[in-house]
């Protein structure tokens, strides 16, 4: 029924791939960089999926948060260590021979029961921007979740800090 | 007249132990003291339970079984009972009293503690420098006397215990004291004996736990509810007493039942010890000091045959009598091949190892005859082979003492050196390969004739034990005490000083006694025995 | 088979409080000198501790000669009851166990104690001189007590157990005494032989013991269930069984019981005999009496000869009321008796240590006595323990002061020609000498012709009469052979002993007073037993015969119910075995007096025999080396071979699963190692195989951790899809 | 079920320790080297307070109250476990407050973190919504990363923060995973929703595996097999006195949201769906029960570190509570009896009272010696015979034998799945004994090292004041416990009234 | 093909299991913690497609919302562990990250 193919199924399809094919690289690319940058990718292509979805402020906090924040994060991350330290660890582990085969069959166990499963096959009529009805969830139900996640936050900072001050004694650095 | 006397004859020398372990150091020198006053006050209530006992009563067993669960302990055969709830969300009781069965094992532990304390003595001797026979506990005394007062709280409280809880936590406390006694102050080897002493013995109790908590949820009061001391009524119980009589035991399809019975049948078997669970036994005498082998011989094998008595012979009648064979053949089994491996040893201690196995086979045998004279028999002869066999390892502490060694093939000619030593050697072995007249005699000679009655192939295989035991007896005093000297210097050896004099006479004339008289013992257990008997023949029916 | 009438057999009991010092004193005596003696010995003097040894032996004599005095005193059948104290009981519902500690004496007893009592206090007397220059004299003495006490224990118990007492006790002073010399291994060993043998013994009585207990009062079902016919419970003492089997009802039905398809009594008869037989050195458990002969030679006399090995022969006897029911087991023991007479009296032959040779002398007229009491002849085979004592008691103190004389030479070829250095002995021992070799008038002529026409006219057995009366004449022949060489070749010929030994040798008059005492007895003491063919009234069988009424009569009533005889029942058939019995004694002296005229040394006798005959008689058949062989050395072997199982197996096992939890552990403990890492590091080789990069796994690596999390994560799901 | 404003009675503890944490902080900011005693009196004070609160019966409801919009429960349930985490969280203040492992100028932070970190769990005990769950699962694991890495100039400090924060991303990723499936599921992010489309038509696979992932997140919080290899080497690398608490609170937070998951889903559930998944799960947790106890246990016979040797003991301690757990048939239909349930938390007070005991010499040593191998606690007994002793009480109450507590609660845990009733129970039971039995093998091996032992060092090992009363405190409710336990058995009795 | 819920989820299926795969091969920290990334990607897939669909809420949306928020956090620390442990032992290579086990 190729008719059927609508707009939004080949946008899904183009999207998934995307995702999945950034999803391969950073997985398997040998090079750090190129798996971050893959990274980005898998999270932009995400975003896009989300945007199918009709998940507007979800989109958006994901392209904010994550390709703004994280990512950049990585980055940093990824060439603090490759300055200074110039032997190649971006390798695959050899472990990849037991770690792949693994996760097919936990992808065959998953997708078993996705499909043996019977889920919704419309999606419900569209609602409009979200952003309200998320906020309306926050400052209500969520609440509470809401305030943890800033305490959470906040002790985060605190053992970031910590974990960042850094003074090591010259006997210790063997 | 002491209140309470259990409780207090269970919980005294645990006070002591507590005094030892908090007075000062500068105190050193008063700890064997302490340690010796505190087991004389088991010893001194033991002589009022004695003296009190009243020995024609029995549990009425057809009017029991018909009735709702009491709180009377004189229904149940019961004396000197202390009865309170002790932990209420799992009808927890502390409940303690004494029957037949367990008074002669109350006598016992008193006695052989006291003396194993006394026999733990630093004695120092002015003899040649060679032969310093500077023995007993020299270091560490603090530990050493609590751990063995808190050994003797835990064995007492085996044999009063009345509620399944409260024995096991008893049977399990005597473990670690006992472990620390052996694998401290043992011999070379300690660490392996002591281990595998305490494996062993948890084996068999984490099995009995089970077992335990098996019946506690599943057992339920047969007519009425059960009664808790404090008047309130339960589902459940831990009650030993109820179980033996008023449980429905309709739950229990004979094979759960024989399974229970074999789960609490193996954790005793490992103790007695029985073939073929014993092998820690050797071990754990050969490492373990003098007075510890005392306590351990004298009074922990008999836990293993106490507790097939007190929960395996009345609770599961029929799975008993299913099982008198196969106990009969074990019996069998520990008394010849005991006797055998005995014959073959070559240090003295593991003879003398090898003997106790040889001797709780009769035991075994004794009991599972189901006759008045085998069950009588087989409880005199735990009696009788604590006293004796007591005897026996304080003897061979007395040459290790000065020779520092116990090889049987390094001595010979003792008995010109040490006469008196010799003759309580005599006196002690001879007792124990059942010479009549000493109190060896009387239990296996009761144990033959009644289990005959029963199991006539088993006991006449078990009475050449009479032949081996004289085999390994006079072979050893032939080693030992006969032919020339080995070694010059063993000529310098002392006789006995003032504390083996002190542990031995009381033992030798309790053997030599009850080899004359036995009837106060007997007749302290001979009503409760016969009811027990009625009790399981009558599942037969 | 069975007389169904009652037997009046009832004794008169008659309460006799005082009986319990006769063990008692020689015990005090046992304990004083046990406890203080070496002590006294040592500050105060030897004298103090044979006082102590004397006075208390002495003192039991008395007694016992009272109480012997008061049984034979009433003419009707009575026993002195001493009721001590319950002594094993206990009552539970309709079952109780009853065993006094009681004191009995009886006829049979009565004789008994006048044989150890007053054998006992000579032999007592007579080691004063002996042992005087032992140094641990109150030793000897100790356990001489405790012997008397023992023995008086065992004959005066009333009940099996009572019996066992006294019955080990000896046992154990047996041991004791043999092992005296102990820092001499052999003569220890020696000591040990004799109790190991012993209690093989006392394995067969107890389980006789166990098997009669439970038989007289119960019933064994073919499955082995147990049913007590009434409501009686089990008893052990003999007057309560005696009288029971006095009832023809009950009689008949103990009597068709059977245990292990056996019937009962014969069954625990036999093992009774087995306990005898070891007591009383019989074959097959005769070879410890020889060595036994270790001991300080008033010890020989007085516990293996006169005494203690008697003491099977006095139980057989006790239990005439069981044994006589069972031809099975009467034909057992008088066959065993036969052969064990006649086996011993060869190995007697050509013995040269002298003990050696009254040693096997005392076996084979044990075995006499066996005969006597097997063929249903229960008075015979007393009197003739009776005589014995006195004879056999009376050589072996000769023989003492001899060996005292010769400075503890025991071997003839030192001897020879002592007639005239030690006067008393030899003549005393020339009574004793006539008195076994049966020459009549003396009393082992009455004793032994007793039984051997008792034997030969016995209907009672399952074997012919005239084999067993054969077989006793040809070991009487024997005896008078060996004992006559003996006697020969000590006191006559040239003196062989050195210069020295022959200036120094001496009789004290401690020895020589028991010994003329002993001589005395030994040639008149038959007197009291003078049969009815001779003119006699038989005293001492009528004195004994209500003891032995129930076994007496049965045996009787077999022969007359199987009409059996050889019409030799007359007074003439008896003359004719008298004489022949007396004819082939005869001609034993003769023969041994022609070759032993002369001394023949251990060298002309094997000349003289053939030299492998020789060799096999005096080394004994090769007995104690086919034991050693065929069952104490394989026996040894199975004990060293149990404790390797028990090392190696049963405490293998348990630690070789302690073992193996610990390579479980090492597997486990490595699970990633195995299951994830392993496989990692299998693929890994492979790779470096492939001539990939080269690098060291490293474990502890995170990555596995996670594939273990995607491994456990499918498989859980998989499980809880299987589950669900 | 309540709204935001009314809710608020019911978080006055968790509350208390935000205040704390804030308070902390602060403190903490001013001079961090001089205030060690400040910061950890006042993190105590604030746990103590906290502790009281909950004690006096503060924000513990009689019933059972569902609050701010049904993200958590309040009951009895939550309360005691409050006194759990709370407990531990001021012992291992007191830990770390004598153990120069944890750097002064960290203390306040560490402090802080503790406290939130306890906030996050007693979160975790109430949470009746899948956020929640998340959320206070995430709370513990992140700050647990941090304070695993709290030394920081150990390597192997450093090194067990980064396995364990790898591995608990990973299961905290497959656990939300799971959980959004399960939305997808229920239409809605409750508890309450899940359980009624259970109700309704019971789980397509999709929900099974859903579950079983959310149970593999909480397997990594427990340490069960085949989620617990990152416990060694945290336990190894990280604080002694942070071990110690890893080794209790967040396990028993696990544990405590695992009996609210099984609780919110199946207690008292009727009907076939529910029976079968029940059933189901039994079996599964008994299965892992199993494999985590034997693979404790065995793996730690041969550790020679003690710390590691406490890890893989607390892996096999996490085997045996997961019996308890196993008795999900019973807390279904209209009856349900929460026996096993309750011993869990039993057997967890216990363990806390044992295992922070063990943990304490542990870190005493460590201070003293500066090795935790076996070999450094050779002669103890002779050396410092006072944490001798009670490390060997704490030891056998470890293994489980009386009189000790431990055995109390191995006795409640048989108990409770004895009275299953049926023959897989049977085997649990019986594979239970088996382990506490091969547990005697590696307790014993300390004990011996301590007793039997020499060493070529004979100088005392002084344990501290502070540490010797805090190992005396811990004693006592390890003997007393198992001689008179009918208060805990009380105590426990709130667990699902 | 329509495209359906199924689909969605089983894009974040394998999204998810790539991650996981990731966290078990990657020897590099940094790596690594780009696979808890996918992990929680996959997540928030489902949520916002499970709003989507057939329920309609927006607790899925404020969910991944959440999730979003908390993964920042977790990154933060992670790569202040990666940082310290790079520190130390002049690498990220995770598998050169092995002092202990023995």
């Amino acid at each position: 029924m190729m008719d059927a193919l609508t707009l939004k199924d080949a946008l899904f399809w183009a999207f998934a791939f995307l995702t999945v094919g950034f999803g391969l690289m950073v997985t398997f690319h040998r090079s750090l960089v190129h798996a971050a940058l893959g990274l980005m990718g898998t999270l932009l292509s995400v975003a896009c999926i989300y945007g199918l979805l009709d998940a507007d402020f979800v989109a958006v906090t994901q392209i904010i948060v994550y390709v703004g924040g994280v990512l950049i994060l990585f980055l940093f991350g990824v060439f603090l260590t490759r300055r200074i330290d110039d032997i190649e660890v971006s390798n695959l582990s050899v472990n990849w021979m037991v770690a792949v085969p693994a996760g097919l069959v936990l992808l065959a166990v998953i997708l078993y029961a996705v499909i043996s499963s019977p889920l919704p096959m419309a999606p419900v009529d569209a609602t409009g921007p979200t952003v309200e009805g998320i906020g309306n969830e926050f400052l209500s139900r969520y609440l509470l979740p809401f305030e943890v996640l800033s305490v959470i936050l906040l002790a985060v900072l605190v053992g970031a800090l910590m974990m960042a001050r850094r003074e090591l004694k010259p006997e210790e650095r063997d | 007249m002491v209140d309470h006397v259990l409780t207090w004859m269970t919980f005294s020398p645990l006070i002591g132990a507590a005094i030892i372990v908090f007075l000062p150091g500068r105190f050193k020198e008063s700890f064997k003291y302490i340690a010796v006053a505190t087991a004389a006050v088991p010893l001194l209530l033991a002589v009022q339970v004695f003296l009190n006992f009243d020995t024609h009563l029995v549990p009425d067993i057809a009017a029991l079984k018909s009735a709702a669960p009491s709180l009377d302990p004189r229904a149940y055969g019961l004396q000197f009972v202390d009865h309170i709830v002790w932990i209420k969300a799992f009808n927890i009781e502390y409940f303690v009293g004494i029957d037949g069965v367990s008074v002669p094992m109350v006598l016992l532990t008193a006695l052989v503690s006291f003396i194993a304390v006394l026999a733990s003595f630093l004695v120092k001797k002015p003899v040649e420098p060679l032969h310093n026979s500077q023995a007993g506990i020299k270091v560490k005394e603090r530990g050493y006397y609590a751990l063995i007062l808190l050994l003797e709280t835990g064995m007492m409280g085996v044999f009063v215990a009345l509620d399944f809880f409260l024995f096991y936590v008893f049977w399990e406390l005597m473990l670690l004291p006992m472990y620390f006694l052996i694998g401290i102050w043992g011999g070379p080897r300690k660490e392996y004996a002591a281990i595998k002493f305490f494996l062993y013995t948890l084996a068999g109790s984490l099995l009995m736990l089970l077992a335990i908590v098996y019946m506690y949820i599943y057992g339920t009061a047969g007519h009425g509810e059960f009664l808790l001391a404090d008047g309130t009524t339960a589902d459940h119980t831990f009650n030993m007493m109820y179980f033996a009589y008023n449980t429905n035991f309709e739950w229990v399809s004979f094979i759960t039942g024989k399974m229970l019975w074999v789960l609490f049948f193996i954790g005793f078997a490992i103790k007695i010890p029985m073939f073929p669970f014993h092998t820690w036994l050797p071990d754990a005498h050969v490492e373990a000091p003098t007075a510890v082998s005392v306590i351990l011989a004298g009074v922990l094998l008999k836990m293993g045959t106490y507790g097939i008595l007190r929960i395996n012979y009345p609770i599961f009648p029929s799975e008993t009598l299913w099982a008198a064979g196969a106990m009969a053949a074990f019996g069998t089994i520990n008394i010849v091949y005991g006797a055998f491996c005995a014959m073959a040893q070559k240090d003295f201690k593991s003879l003398v190892a090898y003997s106790s196995i040889s001797h709780m086979g009769f035991v075994l045998l004794g009991m599972s005859s189901f006759t008045q004279e085998g069950m009588n028999g087989a409880v005199l002869q735990m009696f009788n082979h604590g006293t004796i066999t007591s005897m026996m390892f304080l003897l061979v502490g007395v040459i290790y003492d000065r020779a520092h060694h116990r090889d049987l093939e390094g001595f010979g000619g003792l008995a010109k050196v040490m006469p008196i030593y010799t003759g309580f050697v005599g006196l002690a072995f001879l007792a124990a390969l059942g010479l009549p007249g000493l109190s060896g005699f009387i239990s296996e000679a009761l144990v033959f004739l009644g289990a005959f009655q029963t199991h006539r192939v088993a006991t006449i295989i078990s009475m050449s034990g009479v032949i081996l035991a004289a085999g390994y007896v006079l072979w050893m005093i032939h080693r030992v005490f006969l032919g020339p000297l080995k070694k010059e210097e063993y000529a310098q050896f002392a006789d006995l000083n003032w504390r083996e004099w002190a542990t031995l006479v009381p033992l030798a004339i309790i053997v030599i006694v009850l080899g004359f008289y036995p009837m106060p013992v007997l007749n302290l257990m001979s009503a409760s025995l016969g009811a027990l008997k009625d009790l399981v023949l009558a599942a037969a029916m | 088979m069975t007389p169904e009438t009652e037997i009046a057999a009832k004794a008169i009991e008659i309460q006799a409080g005082y009986l319990f010092l006769i063990p008692l004193l020689p015990l005090i005596g046992f304990f004083i000198n046990a406890v203080f003696g070496a002590r006294l010995q040592k500050r105060v003097g030897r004298w103090t501790v044979h006082t102590i040894a004397l006075i208390p032996v002495f003192g039991s004599l008395a007694v016992a000669f009272f109480a012997i005095f008061q049984v034979v005193s009433h003419d009707e059948n009575v026993v002195l009851v001493d009721r001590m104290w319950q002594w094993i009981g206990f009552q539970w519902g309709s079952h109780a166990l009853n065993l006094p500690f009681t004191f009995a004496v009886d006829r049979l007893t009565a004789v008994m104690l006048f044989v150890v009592t007053f054998v006992g206090s000579l032999i007592h007397v007579f080691s004063t001189g002996y042992m005087q220059d032992e140094k641990p004299y109150w030793r000897f003495f100790a356990w001489m007590n405790l012997f008397m006490f023992a023995m008086l224990f065992l004959i005066m118990g009333d009940s099996f157990l009572m019996m066992f007492v006294g019955w080990e006790g000896v046992g154990l002073c047996s041991y004791l005494l043999i092992s005296y010399y102990y820092d001499e291994v052999d003569k220890a060993a020696a000591g040990m032989k004799a109790f190991v043998v012993n209690r093989i013994g006392d394995f067969a009585f107890i389980a006789g013991m166990a098997i009669l207990m439970w038989g007289l009062v119960g019933t064994w079902s073919d499955a082995g269930t147990y049913t007590f016919d009434g409501e009686m419970g089990p008893t052990l003492v003999f007057r309560d069984i005696g009288a029971l089997m006095a009832d023809p009802a009950f009689r008949a039905a103990f009597l068709a019981k059977t245990v292990f398809g056996v019937p009962i009594v014969t069954l625990s008869c036999i093992l009774f005999f087995a306990g005898a037989t070891g007591k009383s050195a019989q074959i097959p458990l005769y070879v410890w009496l020889p060595d036994a002969m270790a001991g300080p030679t008033p010890v020989s006399a007085l516990i293996h000869a006169a005494t203690m090995v008697t003491a099977g022969v006095y139980m057989v006897a006790r239990l005439n009321f069981l044994f006589a029911f069972s031809p099975m087991a009467m034909t057992v023991v008088a066959f065993v008796g036969a052969l064990t007479a006649l086996f011993a009296a060869t190995i007697g032959f050509f013995q040269t240590d002298i003990k050696k040779v009254l040693a096997y002398s005392t076996v084979s007229q044990l075995g006499y006595m066996f005969i006597g009491v097997g063929v249903g002849a229960f008075s015979a085979g007393i009197f003739h323990l009776m005589t014995h004592a006195f004879f056999k008691a009376c050589l072996f103190l000769g023989s003492g002061s001899i060996i005292y004389a010769m400075h503890h030479r025991q071997e003839m070829k030192d001897m020879g020609g002592l007639r005239k250095v030690l006067p008393a002995t030899f003549i005393t021992f020339l009574a004793s000498s006539i008195a076994i070799a049966g020459i009549p008038g003396t009393s082992g002529f009455f004793s032994k012709d007793e039984i051997l026409w008792k034997s030969f006219d016995s209907g009672s057995i399952l074997l012919p009469g005239w084999l067993i009366w054969g077989m006793g004449a040809v070991a009487a022949l024997f005896t008078a052979f060996y004992m006559t060489r003996l006697v020969l070749q000590i006191f006559f010929g040239e003196p062989r002993a050195d210069k020295h030994t022959l200036e120094h040798a001496r009789e004290y008059k401690r020895m020589t007073i028991p010994l003329y005492i002993l001589g005395f007895f030994a040639l008149v003491g038959g007197f009291v037993g003078v049969p009815a063919v001779l003119g006699g009234d038989n005293r001492f069988e009528h004195f004994l015969e209500p003891v032995f009424a129930v076994g007496a009569s049965h045996v009787a009533w077999i022969s007359q119910a199987t009409e059996h005889g050889h019409g030799l029942h007359s007074h003439a058939g008896e003359y004719v075995l008298m004489g022949f019995a007396v004819i082939l004694g005869l001609t034993g002296i003769f023969a041994a007096w022609r070759i032993y005229r002369k001394y023949q040394s251990q060298e002309d006798e094997a000349k003289l025999y053939g030299a492998r005959f020789h060799n096999v008689v005096y080394n004994k058949y090769f007995v104690d080396e086919a034991y050693w062989a065929g069952v104490i050395r394989p026996f040894l072997a199975l004990t060293r071979a149990a404790a390797r199982f028990d090392k190696l197996i049963i405490d293998g096992a348990v630690n070789f699963t302690a073992f193996a939890t610990k390579i479980v552990s090492w597997i486990n403990g490595g699970i990633d190692k195995v299951f994830v890492d392993g496989t990692v590091n299998m693929l890994a080789d492979i790779t470096i195989l492939a001539g990939q990069r080269v690098r060291r796994m490293e474990t502890g690596r995170i990555q596995s951790y996670v594939t273990g999390i995607i491994m456990g994560v499918s498989g859980l799901v998989v499980i809880f899809y299987l589950l669900v | 079920m309540l709204g935001n404003g009314a809710s608020l009675a019911y978080v006055i503890p968790e509350g208390i320790l935000g205040v704390t944490v804030a308070l902390v902080m602060a403190l903490g900011s001013f001079k961090p080297t001089r205030t060690r005693g400040v910061l950890a009196a006042a993190g105590i004070a604030g746990m103590a307070a906290a502790l009281a609160a909950t004690a006096a019966g503060v924000s513990w409801p009689d019933g059972t109250v569902l609050a701010f919009h049904g993200n958590i429960v309040s009951d009895g349930m939550v309360a005691v476990f409050r006194l759990v985490f709370l407990l531990t969280g001021l012992l291992t203040i007191v830990f770390a407050y004598g153990s120069d492992e944890v750097d002064t100028r960290d203390f306040g932070d560490m402090t802080a973190m503790i406290a939130a970190s306890v906030m996050g769990m007693c979160f975790m005990a109430a949470a009746a919504d899948l956020l929640m769950m998340y959320l206070a699962m995430e709370f513990v694991g992140i700050l647990s990363y941090v304070l695993a890495g709290l030394k920081r100039e150990d390597q192997r400090s450093s090194e067990a923060a980064l396995k364990y924060v790898i591995f608990g991303a990973a299961s905290s990723g497959v656990a939300l995973f799971g959980m959004s499936l399960l939305y997808g599921i229920a239409g809605d992010t409750s508890l309450a929703a899940v359980r009624a489309v259970l109700v309704g038509h019971g789980f397509e696979p999709l929900g099974l595996m859903a579950l079983v992932m959310i149970l593999a997140g909480l397997g990594y919080k427990m340490a069960a097999v085949p989620f617990h290899m990152w416990c060694p080497d945290v336990y190894q690398g990280a604080p002694t006195p942070i071990t110690a608490f890893f080794s209790v609170a967040p396990k028993a937070a696990g544990f405590a949201l695992t009996l609210r998951l099984m609780d919110l889903l199946l207690g008292g559930i009727d009907g076939d769906a529910g029976a079968s998944l029940g059933h189901g799960l039994a079996v599964l947790i008994g299965l892992v029960s199993m494999a985590t106890m034997t693979v404790g246990n065995l793996s730690a016979l041969k550790q020679t570190s003690v710390k590691r040797l406490l890890a893989y003991s607390s892996i096999a301690h996490a085997g045996y509570l997961l019996m308890g757990v196993a008795t999900i048939p019973a807390i279904m239909g209209p009856s349900p009896d929460y026996t096993g349930f309750r011993a869990v938390f039993f057997y967890l007070v216990i363990y806390l009272f044992m295992n922070l005991g063990a943990f304490l010499v542990v870190t005493r040593v460590v201070t003293r010696l500066g090795s935790d191998d076996v070999s450094a606690f050779r002669s103890l007994g002779r050396r410092s015979p006072l944490a001798a002793v009670v490390m060997a009480i704490f030891l056998f109450s470890l293994v489980g034998l009386p009189p000790t507590a431990g055995f109390a609660g191995k006795f409640y845990l048989f108990y409770a799945i004895l009275s299953q009733g049926s023959a897989f129970f049977y085997i649990l039971a019986l594979v239970g004994v088996a382990n506490s039995f091969i547990s005697l093998f590696y307790y014993a091996r300390i004990v011996r090292v301590m007793f039997l032992d020499k060493s070529p060092d004979t100088r005392p090992v002084p344990v501290g004041a502070l540490a010797a009363v805090v190992l005396v405190i811990l004693a006592i409710p390890t003997i007393l416990f198992g001689i008179w336990f009918g208060p805990l058995v009380d105590l426990a009795g709130w667990v699902f009234i | 093909m329509h495209v359906t819920l199924t689909h969605f989820v089983a894009l974040a299926s394998i999204l998810f299991v790539l991650g996981l795969i990731n966290l078990a091969t990657r020897r590099n920290a940094i790596g690594v913690l780009l696979g808890v990334e996918l992990i929680l990607n996959a997540s928030n897939v489902n949520l916002v497609a499970f709003s989507r669909y057939g329920i309609g809420g927006m607790e899925g949306h404020a969910f991944a919302v959440m999730v979003i928020a908390l993964a920042a956090a977790e990154t933060v620390v992670a790569l202040a562990i990666v940082l310290a442990i790079f520190h130390h032992y002049r690498t990220v290579d995770v598998d050169r990250v092995s002092k202990m086990k023995l």
